[in-house]
C-alpha cells in the first residue's frame, strides 16, 4: 500500500523551525527540546525498522550506544576531527546492524525483538568490561562539545536539523523503488520475490539506515551529556524508543517523532520520586489500549478521505509469518469481498 | 548459443516421494509453450524449479546457454524469467499504476543508499521505471483503469495488470500460471489476443493451464505431464489427438482395461 | 512556580499520594498569602535518585534533608530563607543532567546537593562547572573529584572518599590477622572499585588478595561463588557491595557451603536492611560504617537521630549521615556569606569551611585543593552483635 | 565440578518457574510478557508483609492479581485484533508499574526471610533444604502442567488455540477467554516462582525486569513448545550460570542469558530450510 506521502519533510521543518525558535526562551525548554530531538532520532530509528521493515527491533539504545562510545573513544581519546568521528558514528553502527539483521531477517517478529534485546544486553555487557576503550563502569567523561555549537541554543538548531535530515532520508527511501519493494515484502514477501526482490539485503539495509540514525542521536547525545557510561543508552532506551514510535504510529513517518515529545512531556510532568513509575506504566497501558494505530492512526480516522484514500492502515505482520502451512494460503480475506464479479463503473 | 529456455531432466523429491522425474520443457522466444497435465502431476513444481523456488535434486535449467539451476528466485527474475500468480497476492489497496511500477524493480541497478540519499541515477530510475510503466498500461489497455484500486477489478482485469506488472519486470520468458482460470468469455478472448501480441513481440511464454480451447488457440508446443514423467512433448495438433492424453485427462470409460 | 512548591513539599516515602497532593494544595493556598520575604531567598536543588537501584540510599537522603531543613532552616540563616527545591534523577545519567539545567536555570539554585551516583555526578559536572553552581555529592566514586576533570573545582564529596573507605576497612582486617583475602564485588563502578583498589593495597598493607568473585545486582544464588573463595581457603572476605539483598544472601552462600572466614564489608552495606536481611547470619561481620546513626550514635549524630524520630523517620545507616552533611555544608556557607548569595560566592565559601558544625563523626573540612570534606576520622569498623551495628 | 552442576540445577528450578508462563503465554497467544517478574514480585512483597501460610496465599493472590490486570489489557487488544507487539509493549508498562508500586509501599527493604540454618549432606555436598523444595515444586509444578496440557480437555483445547487460533475459533474454542486464563495461570506461577526466591535469596523492588529477562533466556534456549523444554531450559540457564560463575569472571554469567538467545535463535534460523514458506 503506498501511500502518496504528504510532504512530511515540510512539516518537519516547520515544527523545527518552531521548536528552535520557542525553545531558547527558557533554559529548561532548550534542554528539553535538545532532549527531544535526540531521542526522537533513536524512536525514528524504531520507527523505521519495525513501522516500515516491519523487523522488530529492541537494539536501537544500543546501536545508539555504540555510535556514543565511538565518538567518545575516537573524539576524545585519540582526538579525531569532528566530521570523521561523525562519519564513523554512523558507519559503524550500520555495520553491526547489517550484519545481524542477515542472520535475523526471517525470523517472527517476536523472535526478532529477543534476538536484539540479547544483542543490546551483549553491548551493555562489552560497554562495562572493555575499560581500556570505554572506561568500563565509570565510562568516558569530559567531552568536548562540537566545535561552534557548544551553546546549547545552537546545538539545539543542530539536532533538529538533523532530525529534518533523517525525516528527507526517510521520506526519499519510501518514495524510491526500494521503498514500494519495502511495502511489497511487509505484505507478501512471495509477491515481492516475484518482482525481483532480494529480501534479506533489503530488510538487512533499512535496519542498517535506522541504526545509522541512531548512531547519529549517539554522537548529538555524548556531545551535549559530555558524558557515556554503560547506564546512558541502555536496554530501557530501546524500549521506550520503540513505545514513543508505538505511541505515535510506527508505520506513520512522523508518528516517532510526534511520540517521543508526547511521553517525554509525559515523563516531565508526572510527579516525580516512588510514584513516577506508577504513572508511566499505567499512562503507557492506557495509551497503547486507546490509540490503536498510535496517534496519528487515530488522527486518520477523522480525517475526510476521499474514494482513493487508503483505509486505516492495518498493522500488516509479514505474510509468512502468519502462514503456518507451505501450501500458498491466501491470507485472511481483505475486508472487502475480492472480487466483485461485476466490474461496477470505477472512479474516474 | 542457443536462445531459448531449456529445461531438461529434472528430478525432485519431497521426503522421498518423486514429484519430478527426467521431467523438462523448452521454450523458445516468439512461440508460446503449452504445459498441461492432471492435478498432482507435477505442473507446478516444475513451474517452481524454473522460477527457483525449488532446487531440483538433478537436472538443468538453462536461459540463453546460461545455467541458472541453483541461482535465487529474485536473479532469476532479474535474468528475465517472471511469472504471474494463478491466485492475485497483491495488496487490494494499491492502484493498477502502483501495482505495475512494482513490478519494475527487477529493472532498478541502483543501491539502497542510492534511493535514500536521492542521488541522480536513483532519480533517472524513478523516471524511466514510471515512464516504462505507463508505456505498458497504454500498451495492454489498462491506462484508463490506473488510477483505480485493484479491489474494483475483475479477475480478469486483475490477471492483465499480473502480466503487466511481469513484463514491467523486463521479463523475456512469460510463465502464465492458469490464467484463465475464473474468468470471464470475453475476457478470455482479450487474454488470448495480448499473449499473442506478446509472443510476436519476441517474448518467450510458457502457458500452463488446464482451459483446452485457450491451449489450442495460442500454443506451438505442448508438454504433457503425469505423474511427474513427461507423458508426451510435441506440437498442439499431434498432442491434442494422442490417446493417451485423452485417457490421461479423462480416464478410461466405465469397465474398459486402460491400455498398457 | 507552581512545580517549584509541589517538589519543594516533595512526597515522603511510603506517605500515601493524597496527603502529598492535599499539603501541595495547602501550601499553594498558603504560599499565596504570605507576605513577600525580607530576607533575601536562596534556593538550594536537592537532585538525588528516588527512584532506580540507588533510591535504595537516595531516599534516605532525602529524608534526612527534609527531617533537617524544618530544623536547622526554618528560621533565616544569616537573613537568607533557605529554600529547597528536589529532583529525581532516577538513577540515570541523562535525568542527572536534565535536573542540573532545570534546577541551576529555572529555578536559580546557588548549589546542588547531589546527584546521588558517581555516574550522574560526572555527567552534571561539566553543566555545573558551565552555570557556576557547586555540587555536594554524597557519592564515594573516586573519580568525582579527580583533578583531571575541568569541573573539579565545582565537585564537592559529603561522603567519605572510596579510597580512605577500604584503607581504613582493609587495615582494621590487618590488625586482626588478615592474610589470604578473598574479595566478593558487585558488578557496578562501586564494585570494580573496591576490588582493583584491594588489589594495589594488597602490598602495602601486608595481606594478599588470592581471589575475587562477582555477581551482578539481580543474582539470585551465589552459592556457586562462595564455593570458589571457599575452595581458594582465604581467612577473610572483603565485600564491596551496597545492595543489602546481595550481600544477605551471600553470607547465607557462604554458610551454605561451609566457607569459614571473618567478613569485612564496606560502608555500602551499613545500613539497618542488611542486618533485617542477614538475620543471626549477619552476627561477627565486620562493617565500616560514616558514623553509627542507628545502634551506637555519636553526640551529633545522637541530635540526628532526635531530629529525624521527630519527623517520623527511624535512622536507616549513611544515607541520612551524607544527606544531612550536605545541608550542613550548605548552611554553614550560608552563615559565611552577607549579602546576596551567588553559585561563585557558594564555592568560594565552601572551600573556606573547615570544622564546621555537623551532625556526624568527624571533623569536615574543605580547603582549595581538597574537596573530599570527611576523611578517615568520620568511618568507624562496626560489627553486628545480634542485630545491631556495634562500634566497640 | 558436580557441586556447581547441583548447584545450578536448584537454582535453575527457580528460572524453569519463570519461564514456563513465557512459554505458555507465547505459545499459545504469541506474545511475551514482560510483567512475569513484576508478578512476582508483589507476590514476594506482600508474601513477606504477612507471615505464614496465610502470607504465602496473600502472596499468590496478589501475583494473580496483578496478571489479572493485564489479562484485562490483552483481552482489550486482542479484540481489537492487536499484533502481538503491543500486547508485549503494554506488559512492560504494566511491569514498570508494577515495581514503582511496591518501591512505593513497601520502600526499598529487600524481601527475605531467614531458611533453614541446618544443611542436608546429598552425596558430601552441603545443601540447604529450600533448594530441595524449590526443586521438588518446580518438578511438581511443571509435570501438573504438562499432564493438564497432553491429558485434559483444557489441555487439547489450549494446544488447539496454540496451534492456529483462526482454526479453533472456527472449531468452536473459545480462544480469548483461554489466552486469558494462561496469562493469570502464569500470575500464578510466577508469583510461587517470586515465593520461593524470597525464602532462597530474597529480591528487591528492582528485581522485576531483571526476572523477566532470565525467564526468557530459560524458556528460549530449548524452544517454546512444551512446559518439560521450560524446565530443562532453566536448569540449563542455572547450571551454565554456576559454572561460569565458579570458574570465569561474573561478566561472564550476566552474559550467559543473552548469549543463549542469540546463539539459539541464529542457530535455529539457520537450520530451517530455505524457502519452506515461500513457494506459491
Amino acid at each position: 500500500m503506498i501511500r502518496r506521502l504528504p510532504r512530511n519533510s515540510l512539516v518537519m521543518a516547520v515544527i523545527a523551525l518552531v521548536i528552535c525558535s520557542l525553545a531558547p526562551l527558557k533554559a529548561s525548554w532548550l534542554d528539553f527540546a535538545v532532549m527531544a530531538g535526540i531521542f526522537s532520532l533513536i524512536s525514528l530509528s524504531a520507527g523505521l525498522s519495525y513501522g516500515q521493515a516491519g523487523i522488530l527491533s529492541m537494539a536501537q539504545g544500543a546501536f545508539a550506544a555504540v555510535g556514543a562510545y565511538v565518538t567518545a573513544f575516537f573524539g576524545t581519546r585519540l582526538g579525531w576531527p569532528t566530521l570523521p568521528v561523525l562519519a564513523l558514528a554512523l558507519i559503524l553502527p550500520a555495520l553491526l546492524a547489517y550484519c545481524v539483521a542477515r542472520g535475523v531477517t526471517r525470523m517472527a517478529p517476536l523472535a526478532t525483538a529477543l534476538a536484539s534485546l540479547a544483542l543490546a544486553n551483549l553491548v551493555e555487557i562489552i560497554a562495562k568490561s572493555w575499560d581500556s576503550v570505554t572506561g568500563g563502569y565509570i565510562g568516558i567523561a569530559g567531552i568536548a562539545p562540537v566545535p561552534g555549537f557548544a551553546r546549547p541554543a545552537l546545538f539545539n538548531i543542530l539536532v533538529w536539523s538533523f532530525v529534518v535530515i533523517a525525516i528527507i532520508v526517510y521520506e526519499s527511501v519510501m518514495q524510491s523503488a526500494h521503498g514500494r519493494a519495502l511495502n511489497v515484502v511487509r505484505h507478501d514477501r512471495t509477491r515481492a520475490i516475484a518482482d525481483g526482490v532480494a529480501v534479506a539485503p533489503l530488510l538487512s539495509s533499512m535496519l542498517a539506515l535506522s541504526a545509522a540514525m541512531a548512531g547519529a542521536a549517539g554522537w548529538l547525545y555524548v556531545h551535549y551529556v559530555t558524558y557515556i557510561s554503560p547506564q546512558s543508552l541502555d536496554t530501557g532506551v530501546s524500549i521506550s524508543a520503540l513505545l514513543m514510535a508505538v505511541v505515535g504510529g510506527a508505520s506513520y513517518i512522523l508518528g516517532p517523532v510526534l511520540g517521543t515529545v508526547l511521553l517525554s512531556l509525559l515523563v516531565k510532568f508526572l510527579p516525580a520520586a516512588e510514584a513516577q513509575g506508577l504513572f508511566y506504566g499505567g499512562a503507557l497501558v492506557i495509551i497503547l489500549v486507546v490509540a490503536r494505530n498510535g496517534i496519528l492512526g487515530g488522527l486518520e480516522r477523522f480525517r475526510p478521505r476521499s474514494d482513493k484514500e487508503r483505509a486505516p492502515h492495518v498493522p500488516h505482520v509479514p505474510a509468512e509469518a502468519r502462514a503456518t502451512s507451505s501450501a500458498p494460503s491466501q491470507h485472511e480475506e481483505p475486508k472487502r469481498e475480492a472480487v466483485p464479479l461485476s466490474s461496477e463503473p470505477g472512479a474516474p | 548459443m542457443t536462445r531459448g529456455l531449456l529445461v531438461r531432466g529434472i528430478d525432485v523429491a519431497f521426503g522421498g516421494v518423486a514429484a519430478l522425474a527426467g521431467a523438462g520443457i523448452e521454450v523458445r522466444p516468439g512461440r508460446v509453450s503449452g504445459l498441461i497435465g492432471r492435478n498432482g502431476s507435477g505442473k507446478s513444481t516444475l513451474f517452481n524449479c524454473i522460477t527457483g523456488f525449488v532446487v531440483p535434486v538433478k537436472g538443468q535449467v538453462m536461459l540463453d546457454g546460461v545455467d541458472i539451476t541453483r541461482r535465487a528466485p529474485h536473479q532469476i527474475v532479474r535474468e528475465g524469467i517472471a511469472r504471474t500468480f494463478q491466485t492475485p497476492r497483491v495488496d487490494f489497496r494499491m492502484t493498477v499504476r502502483e501495482a505495475v511500477l512494482c513490478g519494475t524493480y527487477a529493472t532498478v541497478a541502483h543501491g539502497f543508499i542510492a534511493s535514500a540519499l536521492k542521488l541522480p541515477r536513483a532519480r533517472l530510475a524513478e523516471r524511466n521505471c514510471a515512464r516504462a510503466t505507463d508505456e505498458l498500461l497504454d500498451r495492454m489497455g489498462l491506462a484508463h483503469e490506473a488510477g483505480r484500486p485493484l479491489a474494483t477489478l475483475s479477475m480478469g482485469r486483475l490477471r492483465m495488470v499480473d502480466v503487466a506488472r511481469a513484463l514491467a519486470a523486463g521479463a523475456r520468458y512469460l510463465l502464465l500460471d492458469e490464467p484463465a482460470a475464473g474468468i470471464s468469455r470475453e475476457e478470455q478472448v482479450t487474454l488470448a489476443r495480448e499473449v499473442r501480441k506478446l509472443a510476436a513481440s519476441g517474448i518467450g511464454v510458457l502457458l500452463v493451464e488446464h482451459n483446452f480451447s485457450l491451449i489450442r488457440q495460442l500454443c506451438d508446443r505442448i508438454t504433457v505431464l503425469d505423474g511427474g514423467r513427461v507423458l508426451l512433448e510435441g506440437d498442439t495438433e499431434s498432442v491434442m489427438g494422442d490417446e493417451r492424453v485423452v485417457l490421461a485427462y479423462l480416464g478410461t470409460r466405465h469397465g474398459e482395461e486402460p491400455p498398457s | 512556580m507552581h512545580a517549584a512548591i509541589k517538589r519543594t513539599i516533595g512526597i515522603r516515602r511510603g506517605a500515601g499520594l493524597y496527603q502529598a497532593i492535599a499539603s501541595a494544595v495547602l501550601a499553594m493556598g498558603t504560599l499565596a498569602l504570605a507576605l513577600p520575604a525580607q530576607a533575601d531567598t536562596v534556593k538550594v536543588g536537592v537532585l538525588l535518585s528516588f527512584s532506580g537501584p540507588a533510591a535504595v540510599f537516595g531516599l534516605p537522603e532525602r529524608d534526612a534533608i527534609l527531617a533537617l531543613q524544618k530544623e536547622v532552616a526554618a528560621t533565616p540563616i544569616n537573613g537568607h530563607t533557605l529554600q529547597l527545591v528536589f529532583f529525581d534523577d532516577k538513577t540515570n545519567p541523562t535525568e542527572a543532567t536534565r535536573g542540573a539545567t532545570q534546577l541551576i536555570s529555572d529555578d536559580g539554585v546557588v548549589a546542588i546537593i547531589g546527584p546521588g551516583t558517581g555516574g550522574g555526578i560526572l555527567a552534571a559536572g561539566p553543566i555545573a562547572e558551565r552555570l557556576k553552581v557547586p555540587l555536594l555529592a554524597p557519592a564515594g566514586t573516586v573519580a568525582i573529584t579527580d583533578k583531571a576533570n575541568s569541573f573539579a573545582p565545582w565537585i564537592f564529596r559529603v561522603a567519605i572518599n572510596d579510597q580512605v573507605g577500604v584503607k581504613t576497612l582493609l587495615g582494621g582486617a590487618v590488625k586482626n590477622g588478615a592474610k589470604r583475602v578473598g574479595v566478593f564485588y558487585q558488578e557496578d563502578a562501586y564494585g570494580k572499585f573496591g576490588n582493583d583498589y584491594a588489589q594495589k593495597l594488597a602490598g602495602e598493607l601486608g595481606f594478599e588478595v588470592v581471589e575475587s568473585v562477582s555477581a551482578p545486582y539481580t543474582a539470585t544464588d551465589l552459592t556457586a561463588d562462595a564455593t570458589k573463595l571457599r575452595n581458594a581457603n582465604v581467612d577473610t572476605v572483603f565485600m564491596q557491595v551496597s545492595i543489602s539483598s546481595l550481600g544477605a544472601s551471600f553470607l547465607k552462600a557462604a554458610q551454605q557451603v561451609g566457607l569459614k572466614a571473618q567478613i569485612y564489608a564496606n560502608s555500602g552495606l551499613s545500613q539497618k536492611s542488611f542486618i533485617d536481611a542477614a538475620g543471626p547470619l549477619g552476627d561477627g561481620v565486620h562493617v565500616l560504617s560514616i558514623g553509627n546513626l542507628p545502634y551506637d550514635p555519636t553526640p551529633p549524630e545522637q541530635k540526628l537521630a532526635a531530629i529525624l524520630e521527630k519527623n517520623g523517620e527511624h535512622p536507616q545507616g549513611w544515607g541520612e549521615v551524607v544527606g544531612s552533611n550536605g545541608l550542613m555544608a550548605v548552611v554553614a556557607a550560608l552563615k559565611k556569606i552577607n549579602g546576596p548569595v551567588t553559585g561563585e560566592n557558594m564555592r568560594a565559601t565552601l572551600e573556606t569551611l573547615c570544622g564546621f558544625d555537623t551532625l556526624s563523626m568527624g571533623r569536615a573540612c574543605f580547603s582549595k585543593d581538597l574537596h573530599d570534606g570527611w576523611l578517615d576520622d568520620a568511618l568507624v569498623v562496626t560489627t553486628i552483635h545480634d542485630g545491631k551495628f556495634r562500634s566497640h | 565440578m558436580i557441586e556447581y552442576i547441583l548447584r545450578g540445577l536448584l537454582n535453575g528450578a527457580v528460572y524453569a518457574l519463570l519461564a514456563l508462563p513465557m512459554s505458555l503465554l507465547f505459545s499459545t497467544a504469541g506474545t511475551i510478557d514482560f510483567a512475569v517478574g513484576g508478578y512476582a514480585l508483589l507476590a514476594a512483597a506482600v508474601a513477606s508483609t504477612v507471615s505464614g501460610p496465610l502470607g504465602l496465599a496473600a502472596g499468590l493472590a496478589a501475583g494473580v492479581a496483578a496478571s489479572a490486570i493485564m489479562a484485562l489489557v490483552f483481552a482489550l487488544l486482542k479484540r481489537a485484533g492487536e499484533a502481538g507487539i503491543r500486547i508485549a509493549l503494554a506488559s512492560f508498562g504494566l511491569s514498570v508499574a508494577l515495581s514503582s508500586f511496591v518501591l512505593l509501599v513497601w520502600g526499598t527493604q529487600p524481601f527475605v526471610r531467614s531458611t533453614y540454618s541446618t544443611f542436608l549432606e546429598v552425596f558430601g555436598l552441603r545443601v540447604s533444604p529450600q533448594g530441595l523444595i524449590n526443586l521438588v515444586i518446580a518438578l511438581v509444578l511443571v509435570g501438573g502442567v504438562q499432564l493438564l496440557l497432553l491429558r485434559t480437555g483444557l489441555g487439547r483445547m489450549l494446544r488447539a488455540a496454540a496451534a492456529s487460533p483462526l482454526a479453533a475459533e472456527l472449531a468452536g474454542i473459545a480462544v480469548l477467554p483461554l489466552q486469558c486464563a494462561t496469562v493469570l495461570a502464569g500470575g500464578l506461577l510466577s508469583g510461587v516462582a517470586g515465593l520461593l526466591i524470597v525464602y532462597s535469596s530474597g529480591l528487591d523492588f528492582t528485581a522485576s525486569l531483571s526476572l523477566t529477562f532470565i525467564g526468557f533466556a530459560a524458556a528460549i534456549v530449548f524452544g517454546i513448545k512444551s512446559p518439560i523444554r521450560s524446565l530443562l531450559g532453566g536448569f540449563a540457564i542455572g547450571i551454565i550460570e554456576a559454572l561460569s560463575a565458579g570458574y570465569t569472571s561474573g561478566l561472564v554469567t550476566a552474559m550467559v542469558p543473552a548469549v543463549c538467545i542469540l546463539v539459539f535463535l541464529i542457530a535455529a534460523q539457520l537450520l530451517a530450510p530455505n524457502y519452506t514458506g515461500d513457494r506459491p
